[in-house]
């Protein structure tokens, strides 16, 4: 199973990974912001852990189309599925990679681009805090979206149709968690706690989505 | 329909297409649906007839007639999900094809209620708000359940082949049961940290029978009228499915 | 050890391809499955390898003293399909070293495997330098590194030279003679005396 | 008749007949099409059968 996670992440690290267009989005989205709102910084600075949640929201749905289809040409998938290991471990394992590749590194990069959009240190790393938190459950629930459009030729848009509206929990504990840590009257400790008991939730309903579509459907 | 072409249609059809019992529903549903249609008018009649001559209520006038078209349609968006949910068990669980057929056909409903739903919503808040678009916890819910709505039928023409979408559109359709009340909870809570203790527009003070009768009797209406309609279009996806096998029967003959 | 099929049908997209199919395989004995294209042997092994849901009918595995393994038959079948299961841009030791560890009960080493198929030269190369038919005879080397009663291959020489053939043929000679269960959909003589044959026809 | 918010109380119950009415037509009107087509195809299969 552990070999299962280094092989995802040497093909990440590899020529045609795609470990970095992550990030690379993500920061594309946060530098188009300030054209569309403006440059006034203050405003910027409120808008920060929106803009940087948006983003990362997106970036992660970019990579999922690829976590099965690839799998599924090149053969691979057929022989994941007939071994003995719990075919759920194996999508958890799929899903932890893919975020690992994905999400961890917009984490990392948070505190540049806040920076970037003048946001206070507490906002960085309260965004850095909730990022780390949420983004997991972004995968998972993709996972489960990956394995339903495995099939399809161009699955990608669709995937993300099918999945942001799932997610709008994530970002709604995480803006709040980050506002409730910014601003006194709100509580940072509720909506975070909310958002681990999401990502802990999805964590079993998206693996477990994706063995029972995949269970017979790798044909 | 004369007798002899259904019995061929049954005869060849179903051994085509390998399935047991669509012939039986489509027996079924022959006739349930005239019935069906004469309730759904009735209701409508009643319900109609009741809500215009509620007398106009005291505080908000007579824009409440819009919540006896709101609500039913609010609610309908609701079951349809869950119709859809049990047909997704059925389609998982049993295998059962008419499942998926149950559950395909119902996507477009919903969409369509849930639609409703938000334009006569926005269409009841203009004059009390002052706004079109409200961003209500529960007018939100529903915007997402829209979003999912269409997000389920453009999975279902996603494939050429519609078998094949069974699976994956149970699946969607599952993994989004539990996720609705965690949506609708985190709408809700995003709701109040945004605009604190405003009272939320459709929370209304208890409602008198006077107001109660024709809502019942409009959310039955909308009920009936959604049997009906979700039964004729399982016909029309049965029948469709018959014409695609005997054109793959006729291109394999050649 | 014994592989029984009792009439397994299967159903794709709707349409039910391959209907009543039966026949029981002791250990050291292979079967060959023939049939033109489309008629439905990609299928069968499929159906046998546990990808495709049965649509009647049953696989089971029973060892000598008639007890039914519980285990599905798929965890003790090795299958080799069209595809090779390789990741282009890992090298050929990477490929082979992930498949051993995750499929368990270790054979040969790598480099043994990769010996056999006269292929030692290419380890550190990336996959997708390879050639088709090098290609696939590293899918074949990935049948040695890990152990398994059960081979099912589809076509498994497509893409080979006469050479590389006659050194797929030994080594499923010598598999089958070890006491496997050879099923291969292909239209070489495997050069064993125990053949079964499957004609499956539209 | 509908006190002064008439303008939005007529526009959302047009709107509901609208969309409720015209989806109960667009699904009557496939079933006529597809009951045809249907009959279409079985009648030229039995002629096929038949010769």
């Amino acid at each position: 199973m552990l070999a299962l996670l280094k092989r995802e992440i040497r093909i990440a690290w590899r020529a045609g990974g795609g470990a970095l267009t992550g990030v690379l989005f993500f920061l594309a989205v946060v530098t188009v912001f300030p054209f569309a709102v403006g440059p006034d910084t203050k405003l910027l600075s409120h808008l920060a852990p929106a803009i940087l949640w948006i983003g990362a929201l997106l970036a992660s749905l970019l990579g999922l189309d690829r976590m099965f289809a690839q799998e599924r040409e090149d053969g691979s998938l057929d022989m994941l599925v007939m071994q003995g290991h719990p075919l759920m471990l194996v999508f958890f394992m799929k899903a932890f990679a893919h975020w690992l590749m994905s999400g961890l590194p917009l984490v990392l990069a948070t505190p540049l681009f806040g920076i970037m959009l003048n946001l206070s240190p507490l906002g960085i790393g309260a965004t850095m805090i909730t990022l780390l938190a949420g983004t997991p459950a972004i995968s998972f629930i993709g996972a489960a979206g990956a394995s339903v459009a495995v099939k399809l030729p161009r699955g990608g848009m669709l995937i993300s149709v099918l999945v942001l509206p799932l997610v709008i929990p994530v970002l709604v504990f995480g803006i709040a968690a980050i506002t409730g840590a910014l601003t006194d009257p709100a509580p940072f400790t509720t909506p975070f706690l909310f958002l681990c008991a999401i990502t802990l939730f999805t964590s079993v309903l998206g693996p477990l989505a994706a063995s029972v579509m995949l269970r017979h459907s790798a044909d | 329909m004369t007798m002899t072409s259904e019995t061929a249609i049954r005869s060849n059809a179903s051994n085509l297409w390998g399935l047991a019992n669509p012939t039986r529903f489509m027996g079924f549903a022959n006739r349930a649906i005239p019935v069906l249609g004469i309730a759904t008018m009735l209701l409508f009649a009643i319900g109609l007839y009741l809500s215009f001559t509620a007398p106009e209520d005291y505080q908000q006038g007579y824009t409440v007639l819009i919540m006896f078209i709101h609500v039913p349609a609010a609610w309908l968006a609701m079951m349809t999900y869950s119709v859809m949910s049990i047909s997704a068990l059925g389609s998982i669980v049993w295998r059962h094809p008419l499942a998926d057929v149950s559950l395909r056909t119902a996507a477009p409903l919903g969409a369509v209620f849930t639609f409703l739903a938000l334009a006569t919503g926005s269409l009841w808040g203009k004059p009390m708000w002052g706004t079109w678009w409200e961003w209500d916890a529960r007018m939100t819910s529903v915007l997402i359940l829209f979003i999912i709505y269409l997000g389920i039928i453009a999975l279902s023409k996603a494939f050429d082949e519609p078998s094949e979408a069974a699976q994956p559109l149970a699946i969607m359709t599952l993994v989004g049961v539990p996720l609705l009340p965690i949506i609708k909870f985190s709408v809700d809570w995003w709701n109040t940290l945004h605009q604190p203790a405003s009272v939320s527009r459709f929370d209304r003070p208890a409602m008198g029978p006077e107001f109660l009768y024709p809502l019942l009797i409009m959310a039955l209406a909308y009920m009936a009228l959604f049997f009906t309609l979700h039964f004729m279009s399982m016909r029309n996806e049965v029948l469709a499915r018959r014409i695609r096998a005997m054109k793959m029967k006729q291109a394999r003959r050649k | 050890m014994k592989l029984c099929v009792e009439n397994m049908a299967l159903m794709r997209a709707g349409e039910e391809v391959v209907r009543d199919i039966s026949f029981e395989l002791n250990a050291g004995e292979a079967l060959v499955v023939t049939g033109e294209n489309g008629s439905g042997k990609s299928t069968t092994l499929r159906g046998v390898a546990g990808l495709l849901p049965l649509a009647s009918g049953e696989i089971s595995l029973v060892d000598d003293t008639g007890k039914v393994f519980e285990n599905p038959v798929r965890e003790y079948c090795h299958y080799l399909g069209h595809k090779n299961g390789m990741k282009p841009s890992l090298s050929v030791r990477e490929n082979l070293d992930f498949w051993q560890k995750f499929m368990g009960e270790n054979l040969l080493s790598v480099e043994e495997a990769l010996e056999e198929v006269d292929l030692s030269h290419t380890i550190d190369l990336p996959y997708y330098y390879l050639s088709a038919g090098q290609k696939r005879r590293v899918a074949i080397a990935r049948l040695l590194v890990s152990d398994r009663p059960i081979w099912i291959l589809d076509e498994p020489t497509s893409g080979l030279d006469a050479q590389s053939v006659t050194l797929f043929t030994s080594l499923a000679k010598a598999f089958v003679e070890d006491d496997g269960i050879l099923i291969a959909a292909t239209h070489l003589p495997l050069g064993l005396d125990k053949t079964k044959t499957l004609e499956i026809g539209s | 008749m509908f006190g002064e918010h008439a303008a939005f109380i007529i526009p959302s119950y047009l709107i509901s007949f609208v969309a409720l009415a015209g989806a109960s037509l667009v699904i009557w009107r496939t079933h006529i099409a597809r009951k045809k087509e249907l009959a279409r195809m079985e009648a030229q299969m039995d002629q096929a059968n038949n010769e």
